[in-house]
């Protein structure tokens, strides 16, 4: 290396734990969250496999219920609070928004750093909650259940959820001013990427919606603590009340999920056909539409609880509304695919299979939003089915699209192709037959959060723990590989998929202060050649 | 990079930009907290129509001069803060420090009569959850009202302590000279903080202390 | 019941055809849009494979028409399936007025059930085919939830207050009532079964029971016991109403709310008084707020309820 | 943020109106306006919020337009959720009032699938 060498890339600008855990680089914070959401993830997915073990037989014979009862309950919450929600925005997000506007680094690196630990701590509340005692309210904390007459450490997991609420807050607060204030000079607001747009859309979402979830979990640790009777009928409470509060935040909460993939989608889809977008507009728009009119359907989870009729409807009406945008996206991804060049790499494989398991989750919620159908699945394994589509089908298989798309950017290496297209297929397999069965299992009537079940539907529930096992198998692959890539990937130059965009138009990886000179953006987004136009 | 700009911050190109993200991410932030508390008002709404009866008996049980004082309180203290600010804008340090003090003193003068109020109310066995007791006619559905009494003031408290922290930060700044005409961003910021919290309390007030008080 | 790999379940009452219909469609729908999408994914993945490295793809060129084509299309789909599930829903909360009065009460872990005349069961209820029976729901504890998929049917069971669902079994037979909303450690095990049986074995089975007492005239002796007729009399006093009468009517509160004295209404008067304060009387009612069970006071609005009816047949109609 | 140097007067007219307000809500308190004592407590409040908000909170003065989109979706979603929940609650009776007396004896009870 010469002595004329450029700023050293953010992964050599500084050595040592320090530099790492007081760094208030974007990217550095983006593989803190990285490491800590992947441990998470098998944190969860250890549960997810002690469920699927026991629910091999009937009886359940591998715990006693109650154990059980904490498995799902860590098992949704760990997969939700801390994996799901921070794993595209505060990982590729984290990463890559700065980079796609042209920014040094989001509006408040300092405030960045502190939700990483905010995160950490909430995440140590709440796994020793699970320690000493277990969960077993399941991850929606139904009242009075969770606020009198459990007897588990409701209380202490309900302070690392609130924890972990406000380093969601932070990083929406984040994402929106920096998106406001800080783009490149030419970066106007339809020359932004569309990932951009959908993490515009998630944050609302993030500040709007948790502050809502703190609230209702500071109550139900004071119903819990002082009894207030707030949601407890004996005193006059209301438990219908929770579920409102609850659901404000935890349906947008599922739009925090799926809309970052969303976003993913439309730079591999563009990328791997290398054509430009089609629909730009309608694309942004769907986003903002379905995260505004995605909190004004919450009460879809509520239509047999025993809310107002009316109210109900409403909310039905307004679920299939939502839906709506989410079709706009898909068809105008195949409309881009059309005529244009495909590649099937390892994100575009991810993509295809996301694309289709989306579709099937979100039809399934179209069943789940019909009201008439809703009494019927409400609370069985169709809801399991419908949601693990659209969140392990969908919003997993976006994230890790994400997360090879922008592998060599993030380390400067490319995982191995072979390797990676081979997961990308298991992890299709695999999950159908995990998910599958529970459709048809769900539509048996065998409900939810069941320790165990009567014995015809067992073949089923066999059917769906094999899939699981194999779609293990799929997630732990990845893992080698992309591990083995750090020093052996071949090296990957600052644009390996030719594709546009500004996080390209850097090094691999990049310098710390992402750019050498401010760039200036000329072009639309998504200027991928074609036969008539020359780009050049 | 040119740390040349005294105050500027790595990421940004101009102070410029630096205090409109600060002003923006405070309003975002104040966003945020209405909906913080809106969940509890929202159940507040709702509980006051099933429970007006008891809502109206309770409120009247709280002492309306301590509500009227501590409002009175609390809007001297933005008035106040909104002069710090002013003494800010055109560099007086003498200025932001005696109202930033006087912003404090008020602060916990309205902390003082909260405590005060608490205090009475929990001698009257009027917390709920600790040997609650109410007489009359809605003995049992009254703790409804002292629930959200509690949970809106205490979280409402909870903010002015952490506003009062951070004052105590910006009168260290405001010390060491730190406020110049061109660079008080930190002033401003704190105090949009300082005056969402008198807005919520402004909100309180009648909610709490005014049900029904001309029966 | 039995099949080692069952694919869909049994079909017992008038709502679980017409669910299934609407269920049917929706497969049609969902099947219809899977098999275009994967299929154009197919077809696009390999009409438009990439064949050289430097291959160009066709320009993006704006298709109003494609467009509004993609919204309005699944929109109008969107909406029928939408008026079509809230017909059902309101076809599913709507009991018709004959229908057989059951009370349910749900606790950690078990289902109480009543019968219109008095005969109890735990786990269990027996009902005749062809009869539509409305079920009366509520919880000592936490929330439960009623479930028989058999009739596509579950409704939540949440203490302090009624629920109702009802249905017209089609099918003898034995089906699975599960619970299915959440409710602690048991909740798998809260389980039990509904037993549809044609009219002549029901009226075996209703002979063959020890003449149970009727929900009223238990109401009656608690109405003594608990000393509610020391101040409601049948003769209208100034102490207290008179309750002869009063369900289902309107009634004026203390605040000039009007509201429906339905079953909710007597609850709450019983355990909250102070909730609804009925116009032109002292607030002296006490709580019975512990006192008395769910059934009991499940048994007292049985009671003043009949009392509404003694009135009507007294007035001559 | 507002660039603007607003004069001590103008906050001090701010603050006098402020007190006045607040001894103002407290008094209409005490007179009987039927359900008009809900609505001018709010509005009263309303006021306030909006006078801090405009002249203390530099609202009024600031050339950043987004402030004022910030602040509308803050309370705008507040509303949401305030409408919604209470749509709810006092729509929650059930949609057929129960009849007079249930079917409750045996007698009743048969003739009903005899009948059938
Ligand atoms: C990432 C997460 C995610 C996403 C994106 C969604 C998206 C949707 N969800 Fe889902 N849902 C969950 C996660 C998610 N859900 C979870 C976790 C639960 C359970 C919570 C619990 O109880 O624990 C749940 C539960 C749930 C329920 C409550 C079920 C019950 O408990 O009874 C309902 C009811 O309406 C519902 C509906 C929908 C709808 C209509 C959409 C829509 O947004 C889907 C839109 C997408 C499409 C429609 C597909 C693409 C469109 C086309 C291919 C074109 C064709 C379209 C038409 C013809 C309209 N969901
Ligand atoms: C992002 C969210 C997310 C993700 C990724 C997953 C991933 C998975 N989930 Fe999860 N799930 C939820 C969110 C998620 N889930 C939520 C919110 C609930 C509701 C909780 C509630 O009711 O409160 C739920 C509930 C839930 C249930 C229902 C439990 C019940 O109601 O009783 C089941 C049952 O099969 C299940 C299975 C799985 C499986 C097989 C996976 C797989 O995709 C996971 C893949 C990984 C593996 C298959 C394991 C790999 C194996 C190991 C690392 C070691 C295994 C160890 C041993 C076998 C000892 N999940
Ligand atoms: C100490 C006297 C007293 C006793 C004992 C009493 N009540 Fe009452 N009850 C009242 C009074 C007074 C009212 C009207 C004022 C009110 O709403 O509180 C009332 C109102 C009611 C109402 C509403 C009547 C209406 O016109 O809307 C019902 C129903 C009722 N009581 C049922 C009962 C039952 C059931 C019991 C026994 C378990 C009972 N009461 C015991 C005094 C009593
Ligand atoms: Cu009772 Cu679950
Ligand atoms: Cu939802």
């Amino acid at each position: 290396m010469s002595m004329v060498q450029t700023a050293p890339s953010y992964l050599e600008d500084g050595h040592g734990l320090a530099s790492w855990l007081l760094t208030r680089d974007h990217k550095r914070i983006a593989l803190l969250y990285l490491v800590s959401i992947i441990g998470f993830f098998f944190l969860g997915a250890i549960f997810a496999g002690l469920i699927r073990v026991n629910l091999l037989s009937p009886q359940g014979d591998l715990v006693r219920p109650q154990t059980y009862n904490t498995f799902f309950t860590m098992h949704g919450l760990i997969m939700i609070f801390f994996f799901l929600i921070p794993s595209i925005p505060a990982v590729l997000g984290n990463f890559v928004l700065p980079l796609m506007i042209g920014a040094r680094d989001l509006a408040f690196p300092k405030i960045n750093l502190l939700s990483w630990y905010i995160f950490i701590v909430g995440g140590l509340f709440t796994i020793s909650a699970g320690l000493f005692g277990g969960v077993d309210t399941g991850w929606t904390f139904y009242t009075p259940f969770s606020s009198i007459y459990s007897n588990s450490n409701v209380v202490l997991t309900v302070i690392g959820i609130f924890i972990v609420g406000f380093s969601s807050i932070l990083t929406g607060l984040n994402f929106i001013i920096t998106t406001h204030t800080m783009r490149a000079s030419g970066m106007t607001w339809f020359r932004l990427p569309l990932f951009i747009w959908a993490l515009y859309a998630t944050s609302l979402i993030m500040v709007l919606g948790t502050p809502v979830l703190a609230t209702t979990l500071v109550l139900v640790a004071l119903e819990r603590v002082f009894h207030l009777g707030i949601f407890d009928p004996s005193r006059g409470g209301d438990p219908i009340y929770f579920q409102h509060l609850f659901w404000f935040y935890s349906h947008p909460a599922v739009y925090i999920m799926i809309l970052p993939s969303l976003g993913v989608m439309s730079e591999t889809i563009t990328c791997f056909a290398r054509r430009r977008i089609f629909g730009y507009n309608a694309i942004a728009f769907s986003s903002l539409g379905i995260a505004v009119i995605g909190f004004l359907v919450w009460g879809h989870h509520m239509f047999v609880s025993g809310q107002s009729v009316y109210v109900g409807m409403m909310f039905s009406l307004l679920s299939f509304l939502v839906a709506i945008p989410s079709a706009i996206k898909v068809f105008n991804w195949m409309a881009t695919l059309y005529g244009g060049t495909i590649a099937f790499d390892t994100p575009m494989l991810y993509s295809l299979g996301f694309i289709g398991l989306f579709t099937v989750g979100g039809l399934t919620g179209l069943y789940l939003a019909a009201m008439g159908v809703d009494i019927h699945v409400h609370d069985t394994y169709f809801v399991v089915a419908h949601f693990h589509y659209i969140m392990v089908g969908g919003a997993v298989m976006g994230f890790m699209a994400g997360l090879h798309y922008w592998w060599p950017k993030i380390t400067g290496r490319l995982y191995p192709e072979v390797w990676g297209r081979l997961a990308a297929i298991i992890t299709f397999l695999g999950f159908n037959l995990t998910f599958f069965p529970q459709f048809i299992l769900g539509y048996l009537g065998m409900p939810r959060r069941y320790h165990m079940y009567p014995p015809e539907f067992q073949a089923l529930n066999v059917l769906s723990s094999a899939g699981a096992s194999i779609l293990g198998i799929g997630y732990l692959l990845p893992v080698i590989y992309l591990l083995w890539s750090l020093r052996r990937g071949q090296v990957a130059g600052p644009n390996p998929w030719r594709a546009t965009g500004l996080e390209w138009q850097t090094p691999s990886p990049p310098p710390t202060a992402n750019f050498e000179a401010p760039p200036v953006v000329r072009e639309e987004p998504y200027s991928y050649p074609t036969w008539e136009a020359q780009i050049d | 990079m040119t740390e040349s700009i005294a105050g500027l911050e790595h990421q940004f190109e101009t102070l410029e930009q630096q205090h409109e993200a600060g002003w923006l991410g405070m309003w975002a932030f104040l966003a945020t907290e209405i909906m913080f508390f809106g969940g509890m008002f929202t159940g507040y709404v709702i509980y006051r129509w099933a429970y007006f009866g008891a809502f109206a008996a309770g409120s009247k049980d709280l002492e309306i001069w301590a509500g009227t004082l501590n409002t009175l309180v609390l809007i001297c203290s933005s008035f106040t803060m909104v002069l710090a600010v002013h003494a800010a804008e055109t560099g007086e340090r003498r200025g932001q420090i005696g109202f930033l003090l006087a912003t404090m003193f008020l602060g916990t003068v309205f902390l003082g009569v909260k405590g005060y109020e608490w205090t009475t109310l929990f001698r009257d066995h009027h917390v709920p959850g600790i040997g609650f007791h109410f007489s009359g006619p809605y003995q049992n559905t009254a703790q409804i009202f002292f629930s959200f009494y509690f949970a809106l003031t205490g979280m409402h408290a909870l903010h002015m302590v952490v506003g009062v922290g951070l004052l105590t930060f910006l009168l260290v700044k405001a010390w060491r000279a730190e406020f110049t005409p061109a660079h008080h961003a930190a002033v401003d910021i704190i105090g949009l903080y300082w005056h969402f919290v008198d807005i919520v309390w402004i909100f309180l007030f009648p909610l709490l202390y005014l049900v029904d008080r001309h029966r | 019941m039995g099949a080692v790999l069952p694919l869909f379940p049994p079909i017992a009452s008038t709502y679980a055809r017409q669910e299934d219909l609407l269920f049917y469609f929706l497969v049609a729908v969902t099947l219809f849009f899977v098999l275009l999408i994967f299929g154009s994914i197919f077809f696009f993945a390999v009409r438009y494979r990439r064949r050289t490295p430097d291959e160009r793809a066709q320009p993006t060129r704006p298709n109003l028409p494609l467009e509004v084509a993609w919204i309005v299309i699944p929109l109008v789909i969107a909406l029928v399936i939408f008026v079509w599930g809230a017909k059902l829903f309101f076809v599913a909360m709507r009991p018709p007025a004959q229908a057989v009065e059951v009370t349910v009460v749900g606790k950690q872990w078990m289902w109480k059930i009543q019968h219109a005349d008095g005969t109890r069961e735990i786990n269990a209820l027996h009902i005749p085919v062809g009869t539509p029976i409305k079920l009366i729901l509520t919880s000592e504890d936490v929330i439960h939830d009623f479930f028989v998929p058999a009739f596509r049917i579950k409704r939540d069971v949440v203490p302090g207050r009624y629920t109702t669902a009802w249905f017209e079994a089609t099918t003898p037979g034995t089906y699975h009532l599960f619970c299915a909303q959440y409710c602690g450690t048991n909740h798998a095990a809260m389980i039990g079964s509904v037993v549809v049986m044609e009219p002549a074995d029901y009226e075996r089975w209703v002979r063959a029971r020890t003449s149970p007492v009727l929900p009223a005239s238990a109401g009656a002796v608690l109405f003594q016991r608990l000393g509610c007729s020391s101040c409601h009399q049948t003769n209208t006093n100034a102490k207290a109403p008179a309750l002869a009468g009063l369900f289902g009517q309107q009634v004026t509160l203390a605040d000039s709310r009007q509201v429906t004295a339905d079953m909710d209404f007597l609850r709450d008067h019983i355990l909250t008084p102070g909730k609804t304060p009925v116009a032109g009387y002292p607030q002296i009612m006490p709580t019975y707020q512990g006192q008395v069970s769910e059934e009991q006071i499940l048994e007292l609005i049985a009671y003043v309820r009949s009392l509404a009816r003694a009135e009507r047949s007294q007035g001559g109609s | 943020m507002s660039g603007v140097t607003v004069s001590r007067k103008t906050y001090a007219g701010v603050w006098g109106s402020l007190v006045v307000l607040t001894l103002l809500t407290a008094g209409i308190a005490y007179l009987d306006l039927g359900v008009l004592n809900p609505v001018a407590a709010i509005t009263i409040a309303v006021i306030k919020m909006a006078l801090v908000a405009l002249f203390f909170m530099h609202l009024r003065y600031t050339r950043i337009r987004l402030t004022y989109v910030f602040t509308a979706a803050g309370l705008l979603w507040l509303a949401l959720l305030m409408a919604f929940t209470w749509t709810d609650v006092i729509t929650r009776h059930p949609i057929v009032p129960p009849p007079p007396w249930p079917a409750n004896d045996v007698t009743s009870h048969m003739s009903i699938f005899k009948a059938k």
